[in-house]
């Protein structure tokens, strides 16, 4: 039994955080938010040097051949400091689509290009509002291009390439295609959202050629397997956004003096931290179940993504939330950061579907398991 | 139990509703319908000449703050009588919103602690719009510990010198005049070391600078005063009665934000009714129908809450401390729904671009604006004190700084 | 404008609080409680004596002829002390399935009794686990003669008859019958339930002869008008109750000293006790408002039935529930009376039906109304 | 991470499964599997005695708290070992629950804090279920006021003097010995005026109460001393560290409590899967499915929380007060979960009889347990002070008896 990141990935964790509190701090992040630039370059290529970016890829692919723990390891440190940079979109998501579901030669076209961030990727599959669901989609290929509208698209006004989840004619309900944003028949038009430290847009192809992910035929297969394992990885960032907003809102507390004490010596306060400390700690012990069945490749995977999601999505937006709380006043103003992490808290528990599908998933995977048990 | 009017009230009623329908600005009803958290959007006019002009002309007809007596600038109008004229102002009334400081809290408190020249100066054209006012109250180190302020009045020969900072002042950048709190004695516990002025906001001194909201937004501004000079007269009660006369004016505010506010559950119904999520109607989950039936029975609680205050003022009964409960369900409710809009929205929620964004982006702006209604006025664990203490009777917390002159209580850890 | 009880109504209240603290001490409801009798059968005469029990039965039929105002001043009181006695049943139920759907020879026979309190009746619907719906129901009545279970029958044991909801060959999904309880194929077995200080039972119905309540084929509208109506006065008994225990939290709160200070001036105390006291003011207001609609017949009885249901079982629940938590392990005792308040709560929140119907009933009535007004 | 065994651990595993094998008493099996909150069932074997003839044999092959010491009658296993052993133990462990006081709270108290000689004499018999412990702490005065205990223990020639009131002691009724917290100085701030003793539980002057809980239960009893005569050889720790020894047993206890505690939530999702509603089964519905989600996540976030902590015990790491949260979030969602299924099942919900309950009454047995839960060993109030103190390192709440003599600490309003 040992429900734990190793020594040595404990270490790495160290060396990000490290690096991270240097690199990325709040007023990197800004720049971002106040739109200087889309997401920040510089940091994205160093992530990439630092061999972040491919951990999880395998070595004959360009990767440093770690694996997902470690991937998971960076994941909450990027989190923590709310790094304005695509790695859900190229890593969790392009990525991890190519690996599970790409052929052999797309695999050895696109992944070195991810691990190096040469090429970023993203994943489009919503189109209206609502949770996108596979037979609902509007977006068709035929005879090898793409027409339809996909929104709010993570990274899309920037990204090189997307994964885009669509029907066609004769094909199962949901299929994947990889589409060169820089090609013909390609639109893009960016969104302003809650948090503009991300980038997001919205796609219009119009007869885009695209290309089947691997085979095709077993679309559905990959995209819950790919959006199990991205939950896993974005729960960590939510952690450790949770994580953070936590440690902000105990040292405000006791920093902070009003009727002659530091405000965190009133039960009010103490106890909304007490509940906030104990949402992240549900939180982090689901993670950690959600990076040993991705790491192991679990039959679990899904009840654990989803406990993971569920989680520490409550968690992020609860800390963020009461961070502004007991911040009070000042909470509110543009210029501290409590607003930062509640606006990404937000972004994040929409960016791979609401609590609903998520919940959905967890109750029919427990039901399944029970079943199985039972015969 | 009836909510029908009497004869005379519906004679009243049928008179404002006269009169509106003559003079209302009708051109700006969709706009002031619709208007959520985003800023007001009068097409191309300028939001406060709105405000300013429609003022003017309930003034001029005996409309404007009619509940305050006639010498003041009101018509002396019963509190039911004021209650039907906000029913028939309606969503006009939205237009009166750089006043509502004014008229909510600076001009009862100029009522009750003015002298009798001061208020016939200073009340009328408060009413009429001529004059906006502001409240100085909160400072970066004083917020639910309102007492603990430091800005200072210091008495010298013909009147005071006021240097300090204010903070969270509502329309401060518009005002023409602010109600102070300050400090005029340091020396003795802090509760009783405290002075009420008004002061000219364009006096040598004053300076203002907007404060840029979590939300982007600028509603609120610092204030700072660099040896502002003012005379006595603009002393409102005795030295060292700040506390007290602060006090009238807090239960003003809270009055004045509880009662408006929304909690963002007719936003969330209407959109409910209309959506569709993967081919199903929204209002069919159960789910959804659960979440959306505990709201409903919060909004008509506080909306029969408020009809319960107006019985009790109809029968001369002043409202209490019991009324705080408006502003504390209303803002976490409202945080609550918009959270749950932006995730029936799924991965679109996260837009806020007017163009694209859901329901023209009304969540959004209420999930950034939310926050704020859980601390401005008073934050929830405040209210929550004045609950338990002041209706329930429970003691007060233990106090460290109780009886400890105001420069010798603890601020920092040793 | 008056959203209040009138001077002569709020002298009623003090009357009837005056008695029932007198007659309906802790110790009474203890009796029936404990098992010693059914309902309390001296209270029983009592209150019909003081006309309570037809206050709302038309002076014809030998009521008193107040009305639905008087009766939820009455409820309240009578929630506030646990009053075990039948009056939801035969007061609020029977009497009003009389009074609504009720033929004037089936009035003439059953109101006068049921003010003079000499015939006690109920109502019986469920026959199995969740809400009973119409269309669904398994007891049938053939040729005059009910045959079927009806479980959890409040009062199951002692009333004199009952109004059955019923299918039928050719009938509605819903029918309503009178059957007394004392005929031939009748059996009843007593139920232990939660709160022994009320009376359950199952009714199993062997050809019982069964009346059609007035000329029959209206089942669903005087059901849906009648459950209504039991909903605003049960949801005053619910608000007796939520007061009582929060003003038995307060007092102990003040009484109780810990760490040389009385525990109610902890805010975790306090906030506690300022929450209970805001579900408890929004239970009164839609409490009021459902009694207007209730006493003016106005369209929106349902939505003012529903609102006021939902928040007074939530405010009862609500405050039971803290109310032992204030008293920390005293209240966990036999000897206190907080786990008495805590039992009614629980079983007044399921004795019309649990949260879920209401939520449907009060988002249903609620979209009428807007489809209405924009049309 | 790993939650496999290592090549050592799966060959001890492999140990205890087969001795268990051989000799669990299987005819308890499915009683043991289905005990809710009734109380246990055995078929007519007393369940004392079943116990104690399950913790005999454990004892005799060396299982009975094999994490202890041979010399005070364990195994010396390592902390995993322990774990692997409650893990093969399984459900049978539950017939321990009469030991469980002494062997989690008692028995680490007398290893820290008793002579050696005590030690052996106690420690083996407690082990082995044939000397039964309780812990002798709360009054009616004391309960999260523990430091406010007025028992006093008046020094005499040869040892001590009890007399006072205990209340909320587990087993009682049963027990051979008791582990007494009492007041030796009454005149010295609360903190400090406290000493341990253990004390027999048959002596003269000892007399023990059954409490009629709120559920009909009687889990709990009151304790009357009455000059009752101890030697100070039983006395645990110097006199005046009491509080210091108590908070030795709290903290066990609270790890004792925290770990094994249910939500419920098995009960409650294997209940929605079978069940229909009106025609429709319950699981589809989606405000049925949001809950069961949401307490799905809680329950499985206890479950790898606990697991963590074992990974830290394996690691050498002490478990601290960050354990507290199991009990805390166990508690309370028992009780949700408790209401929520009688909601379910709609009006029928109410029947609590054995025959006509749904699920035989599991959730209504459920619903009358589920307040004590928030409260035994630690309200719910207390455990986020601890969590919010000790783990968050934030301020303690202000005392104002921290530094007054016991017996002067104000306990009235005057």
């Amino acid at each position: 039994m040992n429900l734990d990141f190793s020594p040595e990935q404990q270490r790495m964790r160290d060396a990000a955080r490290r690096f991270l509190a240097e690199r990325c701090t709040p007023a990197a992040v800004r720049k971002v938010f106040e739109g200087e630039e889309s997401y920040d370059k510089g940091l994205w290529r160093e992530l990439a040097e630092l061999g972040y970016l491919g951990i999880a890829i395998p070595e004959e692919f360009g990767g440093s051949g770690g694996g997902y723990l470690e991937l998971c390891v960076i994941a909450e440190e990027l989190g923590r400091v709310l790094a304005p940079v695509p790695v859900a979109s190229s890593t969790y998501l392009a990525a991890e689509f190519l690996k599970v579901g790409g052929s052999p030669a797309q695999q050895a076209a696109y992944l070195p290009k991810l691990a190096s961030g040469a090429l970023i990727g993203t994943f489009a599959m919503a189109e209206a509002a609502g949770e996108p669901v596979a037979g609902t989609l509007r977006a068709r290929v035929d005879g090898g291009r793409l027409t339809g509208t996909k929104t709010a698209v993570a990274d899309g006004d920037t990204a090189d390439f997307a994964i885009v989840a669509a029907g066609g004619a004769g094909a199962p309900a949901a299929s994947l295609y990889i589409v060169d944003l820089h090609g013909a028949g390609v639109a893009r038009r960016p969104l302003a959202t809650i948090d503009p430290s991300r980038s997001f847009a919205e796609l219009t192809f119009r007869a885009a050629p695209a290309e089947p992910l691997g085979v095709g035929g077993d679309g559905e297969r990959v995209l819950a397997r790919v959006l199990d394992g991205a939950a896993v990885l974005m729960a960590f960032e939510q952690l450790g956004g949770a994580d953070f907003a936590l440690e902000a809102a105990c040292a405000y507390a006791k920093e902070r003096w009003a009727f002659g004490r530091p405000i965190g010596s009133n039960q009010a306060i103490k106890h909304m931290l007490a509940d906030m400390y104990v949402s992240a700690t549900l939180a982090r012990s689901n993670c950690y179940y959600g990076a040993w069945a991705l790491s192991t490749g679990a039959e679990a995977l899904g009840e654990a993504a989803a406990s993971a999601r569920i989680s520490a999505t409550q968690a992020f937006q609860h800390c963020a939330r009461n961070n502004i709380q007991v911040h009070g006043g000042s909470g509110f103003t543009w210029a501290v950061d409590c607003h930062l992490y509640y606006r990404r808290s937000n972004l994040l528990a929409l960016a791979l579907g609401g609590l609903a599908p998520w919940e959905d998933r967890l109750v029919d995977t427990l039901r399944r398991r029970s079943a199985a048990t039972e015969h | 139990m009836d909510f029908e009017d009497s004869p005379a009230e519906a004679e009243f009623r049928n008179l404002a509703r006269r009169w509106m329908d003559a003079n209302a600005p009708k051109q700006f009803e969709t706009a002031l319908r619709q208007a959520g958290f985003g800023e007001l959007n009068l097409g191309g006019i300028d939001v406060l000449d709105a405000s300013k002009s429609w003022q003017r002309r309930k003034a001029a007809a005996g409309w404007a703050c009619p509940h305050w007596p006639r010498e003041y600038g009101g018509s002396g109008l019963t509190p039911i009588q004021q209650v039907i004229w906000q029913q028939e102002e309606g969503v006009y009334g939205r237009l009166a919103t750089p006043f509502i400081v004014g008229h909510g809290m600076c001009g009862p408190t100029l009522m009750s602690h003015a002298s009798e020249d001061d208020r016939r100066r200073y009340l009328p054209p408060l009413a009429a719009g001529e004059e906006i006012w502001c409240q100085l109250f909160s400072e970066p180190g004083a917020g639910s510990d309102l007492a603990g302020i430091s800005t200072r009045a210091s008495a010298v020969a013909d009147g005071w010198v006021i240097s300090g900072q204010k903070v969270w002042t509502s329309f401060a950048q518009i005002s023409d005049f602010g109600l102070l709190l300050a400090r005029t004695d340091p020396s003795v516990p802090k509760h009783r070391g405290l002075t009420m002025f008004y002061i000219d906001m364009h006096a040598p001194g004053v300076e203002v600078r907007p404060i840029k909201q979590a939300n982007g937004q600028s509603g609120f501004n610092e204030v700072f005063f660099t040896d502002v000079r003012i005379k006595d007269q603009q002393r409102l009660g005795a030295v060292g009665a700040g506390w007290h006369v602060a006090l009238t004016t807090l239960m003003n505010e809270r009055l004045a934000i509880g009662s408006g506010m929304t909690t963002g559950f007719e936003a969330i119904f209407n959109w409910c009714c209309s959506l569709e999520r993967s081919g199903a109607r929204v209002f069919d989950d159960r789910a959804v129908r659960s979440r959306l039936a505990t709201w409903a029975a919060r909004s008509s609680g506080l909306r029969y809450t408020a009809s319960r205050a107006i019985t009790a003022l109809s029968r001369g009964t002043t409202p209490g401390p019991e009324n705080s409960i408006g502003k504390l369900v209303a803002g976490s409710t409202m945080q609550e729904i918009a959270e749950f809009a932006l995730g029936l929205a799924g991965p679109l929620g996260v837009v806020s671009d007017p163009v694209g964004a859901v329901d023209g982006g009304r969540f959004q702006a209420m999930l950034l604006r939310a926050p704020a209604t859980r601390l401005e006025g008073g934050t929830d664990e405040i209210l929550r004190n004045i609950i338990s203490e002041r209706v329930l009777g429970l003691p007060p917390d233990i106090r460290v700084d109780k009886d400890i002159p105001f420069n010798r209580i603890p601020t920092r850890s040793a």
